[in-house]
């Protein structure tokens, strides 16, 4: 153990904060138009009576959805090779095995669940990698609910298979043309329906970002993930672990990976965000050659949330980037914002390079093709397994099949060791 | 609408005047006329003209939009003016700069995102931003996703300098979040005519005259807009009780127009201009039959 | 309940058949070239061994590496939308959920680690859908055993994702040019290398066909589905089911599906066969546009086995077909064969048209995109669920990421209620 | 190779006679030649020539390849001839008629796989087949995917119409399934000289020298094949003990460049002679060799 463990004094209790006023020290708030805030209100009332009060026994309904429909528990596997490779225990939390392949499902199928309870008609969301799309059209077909799904233009063609997914999952997938075509856009264009919708349409936020009561509620979903963890670790580890890692976009897999163990001052967290090709910064473009909020961003109000962002000194919002679509976000939940300052979550950032050789690493190794968001969690205990503990968890946050064609471009671009002859693919699969 | 006596009672509560006294003028006698542009679409130099030519065409009030990279609040047609100002190199600094070149008689409010305020100058927080508007000339500020609760520390700057601190209520707003708002609102109120984002629509909904109806006890004027694209959707608004119109799409659509078609910025000047006549014309009628509806007392 | 009630006389005991000598009445045997006997033989010694005697505490670390790896057990769903559409309990048993995507790693995993404790050094595989490919190549990583798995070069080009999928495990694939380039041309040269390399490889067969002991180690190894379903049936409808409905192909998931009922008399087992186009036969081309062995076929002897055979009046071995390439194969498993001829066993055919339906009806209803060899068993339901009881557990096979360009291809030549437009992928995804 | 000693032993145990006395002979006198071919590749009449071709080139005992769709035993270039004669259109019935019309001095073994030999008739089970085999002159059986265990109906079938029934040994076929298949062979084994599918490969292995020592005891003709394809190679098979070499590959590699190169039937013909009699000659200087080497009584 390292520099980390020096966080043994942090801040309880874990797990009440934000619930009530969605503060996380100076983060978190409602900054929304206020044709929302009736929403948003409605939804913490939402929130409050049946996620935490488990009104009408919705919390049971969730948990038995998850178990049956998505998969849950998912496994805390030991990573032969890798524990070999690196010298400590390394577990891996299998997320890329709940249904649709990723941990996406645990927040979308609880959002979904929550909208039939208030009564709701419609579902709308925003997904850039697609996986939260996937996962919301999943859920909505699970429970015949009409589901809209907003997505970036260039997303789209980055994601084609969900999209096709989504379809078939009968989402109707709207794309949206503005900006650059990302998440964020999709994320704006959202808020645009909901704004027009509100009151008979839910908002199916994909991850620990945007308005209270959202950073709370997509934690407590994604809670489950760090509550099996922390009981899985100890039956099979004897112990907590000394370490647990998990990628960072809009913070959903980090704080459902990290969330249980938040007052276990031992156990050190790492939030690794993408760090794209560098994490210099172009000012002039407004764009950001990464996904480092986190590490690398500054305070401001994005998408409905005090936060930090990546934005230009004028406090414009940064196109991201990142070889994973799903880390690439400019914004990050508020709760992770807070952590990080405190000195609870320590951030890393993991470059494109990196993480593709990670993916390639796992896949090869263990057997297990990892989404590219995830491939960055490989790339940081690569790279930093030496600074870590003996009892190190890896949250799998979703499985590649998504990601194959980005990967052979990407992969034919480099010289990675171990990596497959790209050469038959580069056609397109 | 519901029965006269209603609307005898709030016809007695005359507006109240904010931070701003030009603004309070330009609501005091008669419909005020508050179109919306987004400033430096397409570029600084025609951004000016067009502005310069609402403010000829009757504009009581301006609305300046300061792009902002994530307009959540606006449709299609103002996201692309922000796109464009974007584009033509718009930043918080043009804008004053542009505010204080700007040569119009009506009082100007900053319509922008928090986030923008919240970052200018050197230290974090909404003072320094409030402080630079107030002097380049600046009367209001308007930042819709800034909700009352989230809004005491720019409130504060507001006063400090004299700026109003206008707020948007939507059609769902009622109740407790209604009052706090109203605490909050200074120089007018923004009624939002419809739910979702901005954009011109062609009538006016019955939720505009529910708004009006619970807004008529607070003694600040009314503004009303969302879809409000011609004189004749003035002049309803107006008839139905509104203190003001709010136009911005309807205005954005003649600027797009002309980047589309590439036309001369003096004839997009003209269009904007005449437009502006329609909808003050508009709104005046629309004030003339309220007047002679009511009780010639009742009469401002 | 319905005509399959009749079947309450079945023989037993069901899970010791064929154990001992490889023979299921007149079905099974050994019927290989006279090299590969010796590795025959040294397998069944090391499945009696390790399968059946659990030495080394095999079984235990199977079982302990299907759950952590795999993601075992996994849930047996109700499907609401589905039982309320048919007026009876459906129950799902989601074997789409283990990793991989399909039941294939069961058997692959089973097998691989058997190699490992053999001593072998070296894996080879035949794959028609490449899903047992893409499994044997997991498992092979997972492991730490060199791998090569051979496809048939038609299947390459109708699963390039799962190519893939196998290459980023380290694992090589060879393509197979003979004949139409199917299951059964590379099963045929799998044969060939492993009569070759006999000496320190291991052939993982895919299925529960090929000469003793595969057969009931492959069926034991995949029994895990229905010992899981039974438990979670009486758990969840505190009965045992009325039916049981499997896709067939080789049999391993009908198996799988089956083994822990055969003895239930009262559970009527459906084996749903691909009926392709039609179940009339070409046979100047030698061509059954089906793979409707059960149903439709004739006993007779391959890969190892002497079985039901789509073949023609000379023992020609027929070209099968399908829409999903898994089922895409002209034999079936000899227990199979022999359970079908006893009555126990109910063969149904289930053609590419119902099958597509059952494809998006299940994608749109319940949230979850099934294989195209899965969708045939729902597409059974569909046009038999009146005459089945009143709990009918299907099993879910595989899930359907691997078949979006099939399903595109296909359902764009079709007018099918309810499937999206396809309009926007028929170029591809 | 072991000590003189040992192989002094097996020279005395002469191979024995099976059904037919035409194969025995082929074995009796010098080691016999046993060249293969996949009857109808590429069609009925070349196929013709070309067997006649191998009888005329010196063959002992000619085994003629009944194509089966899957082929698991065979390598690519079997494979492939097998694939040309089913697409020639080759069935059990017109492979019966081939042999019948075929006209060569040396016995013929039929070789196939089992679902031919079980499906041939109208009634399941290898007697029909084996009956019509018979008929039209066939000497005896190769059945590749058939292991002895389950080859009991077949050699019933082979007694009762005096046919052989050659079973294949391979490398690792030692111990308690060595004995089992030499309970059930007849007319010659077949020695299969290394691992994997049939062939041409340049070298003979060492394991051949160790089946061949295996195989000893039994007295049976030893047949080697798999990689045979030059008379030097056959020297050295049968110098080291086999009193037969089986030829495939090497042949129908002969048949698949006539058919690549479009080369007339008589020029391919000619081309199967003439490495007939090399492999011929060198299966007869080997032999010289071995005579040579053993005590002058020894010599056969
Ligand atoms: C597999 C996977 N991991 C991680 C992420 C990042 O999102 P978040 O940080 O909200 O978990 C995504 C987003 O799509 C994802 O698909
Ligand atoms: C999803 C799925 N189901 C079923 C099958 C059919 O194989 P089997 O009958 O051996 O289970 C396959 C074969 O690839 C498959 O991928």
């Amino acid at each position: 153990m390292t520099e980390t463990s020096t966080t043994e004094t942090t801040t309880r209790p874990g797990r009440e904060r934000g619930r009530e006023d969605g503060k996380f020290g100076r983060y978190g708030g409602q900054y929304v138009p206020e044709a929302l805030m009736p929403a948003i209100e409605e939804l913490t009332d939402a929130y409050r009576r049946y996620v935490l009060g488990n009104e009408d026994g919705f919390m049971d309904e969730f948990r038995e959805r998850l178990a049956d429909f998505g998969g849950r528990p998912t496994p805390l596997q030991r990573a032969g090779r890798l524990s070999e490779r690196y010298g400590r225990e390394v577990y891996l939390k299998r997320e890329d095995l709940l249904h649709g392949g990723a941990h996406k499902l645990n927040n979308a199928l609880g959002q979904v669940l929550l909208a039939k309870y208030m009564g709701k008609e419609r579902i709308i969301a925003e997904t850039g990698a697609g996986q939260h799309g996937t996962a919301t059209a999943m859920a909505a077909a699970h429970l015949d609910m009409p589901c809209t799904i907003y997505m970036g233009e260039r997303d789209i063609n980055r994601q084609r298979p969900n999209v096709f997914r989504m379809k078939l999952n009968g989402s109707d997938v709207k794309p949206v043309t503005a900006g650059r075509g990302t998440l964020k856009e999709a994320i704006s264009e959202t808020m645009r329906d909901w704004a027009a919708t509100v009151e008979d349409t839910h908002y199916v936020i994909g991850s620990v970002v945007g308005p209270h009561p959202f950073p709370v509620m997509v934690r407590d979903f994604q809670a489950v993930i760090s509550e099996e963890a922390r009981e899985q670790a100890i039956g099979k580890a004897g112990d907590l672990p000394t370490d647990v890692i998990a990628c960072a976009g809009g913070g959903s897999n980090t704080m459902g990976s990290f969330a249980a163990f938040v007052d276990d001052g031992s156990v050190a967290l790492h939030a690794v965000e993408a760090g794209g090709s560098t994490l210099e910064v172009d000012e002039a473009a407004g764009v950001a050659p990464n996904s480092a909020s986190l590490y690398a961003g500054e305070e401001g109000v994005l998408h409905g949330a005090r936060t930090k962002l990546l934005q230009d000194s004028h406090g414009q919002i940064m196109e991201s980037h990142s070889i994973s679509s799903g880390l690439d976000y400019a914004g990050v939940g508020p709760e992770l914002a807070y952590l990080v300052d405190e000195g609870r979550v320590t951030p890393v950032a993991v470059d494109d390079d990196a993480a593709l050789e990670g993916f390639h690493r796992l896949s090869r190794t263990e057997g297990i093709i990892p989404a590219l968001e995830t491939a960055h969690a490989f790339g940081f205990l690569e790279e930093h397994a030496d600074e870590l503990g003996d009892r190190v968890v890896v949250t799998v946050s979703g499985r590649g099949d998504k990601d194959l064609e980005s990967v052979i471009e990407e992969t034919d671009k480099r010289d990675i060791a171990g990596a497959p002859d790209m050469s038959m693919f580069t056609g397109g699969i | 609408m519901p029965g006269d006596e209603e609307r005898a009672t709030t016809d007695d509560a005359a507006p109240k005047t904010g931070n701003s006294a030009t603004i309070a003028a330009a609501f005091a006698d008669g419909p005020a006329y508050v179109p919306y542009l987004a400033v430096g679409d397409p570029d600084y130099e025609s951004s000016l003209a067009y502005v310069e030519a609402l403010d000829r065409g009757g504009a009581d009030v301006i609305e300046l939009g300061l792009p902002f990279s994530e307009p959540i609040a606006e449709g299609p047609t103002i996201q692309g003016a922000v796109v464009r100002a974007l584009e033509g190199g718009m930043t918080p600094d043009r804008f004053f700069a542009f505010v204080e070149e700007l040569d119009v008689d009506a009082p100007l409010v900053c319509m922008t995102y928090y986030n923008l305020i919240y970052q200018w100058g050197d230290s974090d927080g909404p003072r320094s931003f409030v402080e630079r508007a107030a002097e380049v000339g600046l009367q209001g500020l308007v930042v819709p996703d800034l909700p009352a609760e989230e809004a005491d520390p720019l409130r504060e700057a507001c006063d400090e300098f004299g700026l109003d601190l206008v707020f948007i209520v939507a059609p769902t707003t009622e109740g407790e979040r209604l009052e706090r708002i109203m605490e909050q609102v200074s120089g007018y109120v923004y009624v939002q005519a419809r739910l979702g984002t901005t954009g011109a629509k062609s009538d006016v909904s019955d939720r505009t005259t529910e708004s009006l109806d619970r807004l008529r006890g607070y003694d600040v004027p009314k503004a009303v807009g969302f879809g409000i694209s011609t004189g004749e959707h003035a002049e309803r608004i107006v008839a139905g009780g509104a203190d003001g119109i709010i136009v911005g799409s309807a205005l954005v659509d003649i600027v797009a127009d002309g980047v589309e078609n590439d036309r001369p910025t003096a004839a997009v000047a003209e269009r904007l201009e005449a437009l502006s006549r329609e909808l003050k014309a508009g709104a005046e009628r629309g004030f003339a039959a309220r007047t002679a509806d009511a009780a010639p007392g009742d009469a401002r």
